[in-house]
């Protein structure tokens, strides 16, 4: 180590110390490379079947996008934030986009904050469902697994007709969004939904109120209002211990301010109650979707992107975003050569959303080059593991996954 | 040509049908136990499937659905290299499983499956009690299995085993007792026989049925029992060291399990080879019944196998408390119920 | 639009009541309000933050001012329990020397800190005093030394000619 | 209208019909799929998925377009599109000249498409497939020739082409092309004379899609 570092604590790995164990403890150590665990490793110290001190030991997908980021254009970070969560990409890129945007002063117009929010919540959908499907095979039940990974194609194709892409959509940019939806989109946004809204029904026949599975979660990783606060959770995990805390709630962003929707907050903060929050926002997502596509269907399709970026735009862009030119698909916004040498006027921004798993939080900081100077990335998952170290002591080792799957938690977008 | 006549004779009655050889190789014992398996896992994959919006096993033999599926399957566990690590105790470690799949058989030993008296393997008098007595043997070395494998998640998979041992065999025992108590009898030729007016006793004692199916579950780890080999946190459970062909000894010593108490079952609550009545002779007299209580023993397989695709695990202490707390005294009264039956001559 | 800066205004009035004369200067930024205290008040002025409704941190960055020969440490801090100062976003800042680089912990008032205070300590090398559990998060002691996320620290740029491609992936030396 | 706050509770019912109810809802949910199953797996490579129009797929340049701007090097993120100095005979000069143009190098390429959408004359344009397999690394890289053509879509020589389209009962729907051929008439054969002949992808899209509400 170098003498900057204060001499006095010594760095040393999770899981590599020397530690006294009382006799009767035993330790497990569940991960890296093991089912139940995904890229991450818990340490846990057993007292016979009673955990008494876990430790989550993470990083094992860590990819310093923040230095990283440091070393990109503006707009090439995008896509590399995108790889944190790609099944939740649009919300994840979004505050970035979006402190970028208070930077440049650029605001995108009506249009692209509709589209936005449709993609951000289609991407809430799928991130959802991949979560529930993950929380069943953890409890051994496979139907919920194959349902939710089955129905969350359904919406990863409504995805792909808007941005052309299954999962890393790089959709929205500085400004606007690139592409617009295409002309048969509402029609098969409704069947979805209408598809989507039956299918929860027999999610909680075949799941949530099985017996089996309610006794596994009930009463069971009881987080209670103060603790959850006070260990700083976000997004659905948080409303379910009965805090009323929602991005879209306390500080609307894009179209979440015009739009009428509920946010479910449950009181009783154990496993159950964070698998019910996640239906129930699947739902309301639902609604959110048919109200942003009837919105996107009445009005023209125009201001789709900033004047700064559009006013200047030749023939040849109108062409092709109205469909002249389409052997690259419709609808397409073109970009301005000028984004690839992007300068930022010098500041500090900050902005949060509400992502699928929770509050997406980005500090940006521009000294006017056309790379960033600093990105701070908290994803909601990191926010969240913390609550592995506090809440899991004193269950028993086989409620370890009932408790790590019902905060529906996802490595690559902690580890960063 | 007598004399080949009497060859084909001593091959056929005194060693295919021997009953102690014809029941423990052929069925329902190992050849039929290994075709059962080969539809059973088939099915269990493709119900899932059906369920689970999937296809299931299809690219082997896609005409008749991936039927095959298994063969292909033992095939790769049979050619796997068996890797054993250094740390564990060698000689059980390879043993065990061997042990305990002969052990699984064991019970098909003692049951009668005709009521002609030349095919009887064992004198049939307390052919009941000596089935179930043996079928409390193979778990121990799945305990023992776990022990010798030296590894952490094996030791904890194989502490749930024996508790789930402990929960279990109470309610197995007590539940095929109950239908003792309601013939007054441990012969299971003369339960089969008072069956074969239509009175099953599973139809007559609805509740030791339920919970002798749920004993079952238990002890062959079927869901929402499956607790020792839980996946999610334990890995493989007990099994967690094995590779290849021992890993698939372990796999398949579960399904023999199961087999064995769904012919139990069948013998005892769904009315054995009724409602064929067995004439003498070799076809008639033993491969027909045998072949119907194998059957029978199918479907309640399969129904167990289905279940994989709607439940998910149970916590062990939830287990041992529905153990405990409600399948007990559930099977007290189903015992009580069978006495009752019995008293009043409904039977 | 006059709503916003009369709340705008009374907030700031409300951090000037709470932190009375340990605040350096407030400036308002795009999407939070940066809070400067000197770092022997830091303690301090998180605890009369806590007690005024600010329950949790959202993020604790470090930025490294090379030139300055400074490191900027902000905990972004927010409500989750006062909807009305759950809309606002302070950044509790402090400035401290880029030699022996080391504040106190703010992790014992609010937890939520405890996990971002590890991971700046890793990237850094910045040492935060009275941690509970000061430990590497997400890297290893090889990759912690090189404290990665100091200017100082320079990744390598990729070229911009294909041919490198080319040579690169020719002899096999494509990573 | 913005959003409101909704409280909920985890849904209660008596312990006993809590075990009747729900263990038979659950059997009964199990055994209606099991009776009646809504599959959706696609079959690869049996079957392959024709994509839409608009897919993000691998990138063919179009040479007679470039105008060499290098916007597309400049915006990649990955640095997966690099400009290749090439000589060149100019048309319109009447000279040979060096120019630039820009080359790919897909072990890098992460499909993003802002090369696409930055070019200013269309002269990129994406294919709508995806699946496709190079021998080794280096083949990855393309030449400028390479780069020109359209890469082999090697899925449709093996299996049948498919789509899902959306279906209120059964979420999504496969039907395969031929099927489709019958039921929807199949409009005219996009006329595209006026583009360069290059960028005629295989079969393009019908320009109805969703309109038949077909089920299986």
């Amino acid at each position: 180590m170098e003498s900057s570092t204060s001499g006095s604590v010594v760095p040393h790995l999770p899981g590599m110390e020397v530690s006294e164990l009382s006799k009767n403890t035993y330790e497990v150590y569940i991960g890296p490379a093991h089912p139940g665990s995904g890229h991450m490793r818990i340490i846990v110290e057993v007292d016979g079947d009673i955990m008494v001190r876990v430790d989550p030991d993470i990083g094992f997908v860590h990819r310093t996008m923040e230095k990283l980021a440091e070393g990109r254009d503006w707009i090439k970070n995008i896509p590399l934030f995108e790889r944190m969560a790609i099944l939740d990409a649009c919300n994840i890129t979004l505050p970035y986009v979006e402190a970028v945007e208070k930077l440049l002063g650029t605001e995108p117009p009506e249009r692209a904050r509709y589209l936005r929010t449709l993609l951000c919540e289609i991407n809430r959908i799928a991130s959802h469902l991949y979560g529930m499907g993950i929380f069943g095979v953890f409890l051994g039940h496979s139907t919920l697994y194959m349902w939710a990974f089955g129905d969350r194609e359904v919406f990863i194709d409504l995805a792909e007709q808007m941005s052309g892409a299954r999962l890393t959509h790089s959709y929205p940019v500085f400004g606007g969004v690139r592409r617009d939806i295409p002309d048969d989109f509402p029609e098969g946004a409704r069947k979805a939904t209408r598809y989507m809204r039956n299918r929860l029904n027999e999610y909680a026949k075949i799941f949530l109120n099985n017996p089996n599975i309610r006794s596994r979660l009930e009463n069971v990783g009881v987080m209670s209002k103060n603790l959850a606060t006070e260990l700083g959770i976000v997004g659905p995990n948080l409303r379910a211990s009965g805090v009323r805390y929602d991005v879209r709630l306390n500080e609307p962003y894009e179209a979440y301010g015009e739009l009428e929707f509920e946010i479910p907050v449950f009181e009783e903060g154990d496993s159950l109650a964070r698998a019910w929050a996640r239906v129930e926002e699947i739902r309301q997502s639902l609604n959110i979707i048919d109200k942003v596509v009837d919105w996107l269907e009445k009005h023209p399709r125009e201001n789709f992107m900033h004047e700064k970026f559009w006013k200047t735009a030749p023939k040849l862009y109108k062409d092709v975003y109205t469909g002249q030119i389409d052997y690259a698909g419709k609808y397409r916004v073109k970009l301005m050569p000028l984004f690839a040498s992007l300068k930022v006027p010098p500041g500090k921004a900050f902005a949060r959303v509400e992502a699928g798993r929770g509050e997406m939080v980005y500090y940006v900081e521009s000294d006017g080059k056309d790379v960033p100077y600093r990105v701070r990335v908290v994803s909601p998952s990191f926010r969240n593991v913390i609550a592995f170290k506090y809440l899991m002591p004193g269950h028993r080792l086989m409620d370890l996954p009932a408790i790590y799957g019902s905060f529906d938690y996802f490595p690559p977008e902690w580890d960063r | 040509m007598i004399t080949w006549y009497l060859v084909y004779r001593i091959i056929v009655d005194d060693i295919i049908f021997y009953p102690p050889i014809y029941q423990f190789l052929i069925i329902p014992g190992l050849i039929a136990a290994l075709l059962v398996a080969l539809f059973i896992i088939w099915f269990e994959r493709k119900a899932a499937a059906f369920v689970q919006m999937r296809y299931g096993p299809r690219e082997i033999a896609p005409r008749i659905g991936g039927a095959i599926q298994l063969v292909a399957d033992l095939t790769r566990y049979a050619l796997q290299e068996i890797i054993i690590p250094e740390t564990v105790d060698v000689l059980p470690y390879i043993l065990s499983p061997i042990i305990m799949i002969i052990l699984a058989l064991l019970p098909l030993e003692a049951v009668p499956l005709t009521s002609i008296r030349t095919y009887f393997p064992i004198p049939p008098d307390y052919s009941l009690l000596i089935a179930v007595a043996l079928s409390t043997l193979s778990p121990l070395f799945v305990v023992l299995m776990s022990w010798a494998s030296n590894n952490k998640f094996a030791v904890v998979g194989g502490i749930r085993e024996s508790f789930i041992i402990t929960a279990y065999e109470l309610i197995a025992v007590l539940g095929f007792l109950s239908a003792a108590a309601m013939t007054q009898s441990f012969n299971i030729v003369n339960i089969v026989n008072i069956q074969m007016s239509g009175k099953w006793l599973g139809l007559l004692n609805p509740i030791a049925l339920l919970a002798v199916f749920i004993a079952v579950l238990m002890s062959t780890s079927g869901f929402p029992f499956e607790i020792p080999d839980s996946e999610s946190e334990l890995v493989a459970g007990p099994y967690t060291e094995y590779t290849g062909l021992l890993y698939g000894l372990n796999m398949g010593g579960g399904y023999i399990k199961r087999w064995v108490f769904s012919i139990l079952i069948a013998l005892v609550f769904l009315g054995g080879w009724a409602p064929y009545k067995p004439v003498p002779g070799i076809i008639t007299g033993y491969f027909i019944p045998s072949l119907i209580v194998s059957i029978k023993a199918l479907i309640v397989m399969a129904i167990m196998s289905f279940l994989r695709s709607v439940y998910g695990r149970y916590r062990v202490d939830q287990a041992l408390g529905i153990a405990w707390e409600i399948l007990i005294p559930l099977t007290l009264a189903a015992f009580g119920l069978g006495l009752a039956e019995a008293y009043f001559g409904i039977i | 639009m006059v709503g916003e800066v009369k709340k705008l205004i009374s907030i700031q009035d409300l951090l000037k009541n709470v932190l009375k004369d340990n605040v350096i200067s407030i400036e308002q930024n795009k999407g939070y309000l940066d809070v400067l205290v000197p770092t022997e008040k830091l303690v301090e002025s998180a605890k009369k933050l806590k007690d005024s409704g600010f329950d949790h941190v959202k993020s604790v960055t470090a930025i490294d001012y090379i030139a300055k020969k400074q490191f900027k440490i902000t905990y972004h801090i927010s409500s989750y329990l006062n909807e009305e100062l759950s809309k606002y976003i302070i950044g509790l800042s402090t400035i401290i020397n880029r030699d022996n680089p080391h504040l106190p912990s703010l992790s014992r008032i609010w937890v939520s800190a405890e996990f971002q205070e590890r991971e700046v300590y890793e990237f850094f090398g910045i040492t935060f005093d009275d941690h509970p559990d000061l430990r590497l998060l997400l890297l290893t002691p090889v990759i912690a030394a090189l404290k990665p996320l100091r200017k100082d620290y320079v990744v390598k740029e990729e070229s911009d000619d294909i041919e490198v491609d080319y040579v690169a992936y020719n002899t096999n030396k494509w990573w | 209208m913005p959003a409101k706050v909704a409280l909920k509770r985890n849904p209660k019912k008596n312990p006993l019909g809590r075990v009747f109810v729900g263990n038979i809802g659950a059997l009964a949910i199990g055994l209606k799929y099991f009776l009646d199953p809504n599959r959706i797996t696609l079959l690869y490579p049996h079957e392959y998925i024709k994509l839409r129009q608009g897919y993000r797929g691998f990138i063919v340049l179009i040479q007679d377009k470039c105008i060499s701007c290098s916007s597309c090097a400049r915006i990649c993120p990955a640095r997966a599109m690099k400009m290749l100095s090439v000589k060149v005979f100019d048309k319109r000069l009447k000279k040979e000249m060096v120019k630039k143009f820009p080359v790919i190098n897909y072990n890098r390429c992460i499909f993003c498409g802002y090369c696409v959408d930055v070019c200013p004359t269309e002269a990129l344009y994406h294919v709508p497939y995806h699946d496709l397999v190079y021998m080794n690394m280096q083949d990855m890289i393309l030449s400028l020739e390479d780069f020109q053509k359209e890469p082999e879509n090697v899925s449709a020589k093996e299996g049948i082409p498919v789509r899902y389209v959306f279906d209120e009962k059964r979420g999504l729907v496969k039907i395969k092309q031929e099927e489709e051929k019958k039921e929807i008439s199949q409009p005219v054969e996009q006329t595209k004379q006026q583009e360069s002949t290059k960028q005629q992808t295989n079969n393009p899209e019908p320009k109805s899609v969703n309109k038949g509400g077909v089920n299986q």
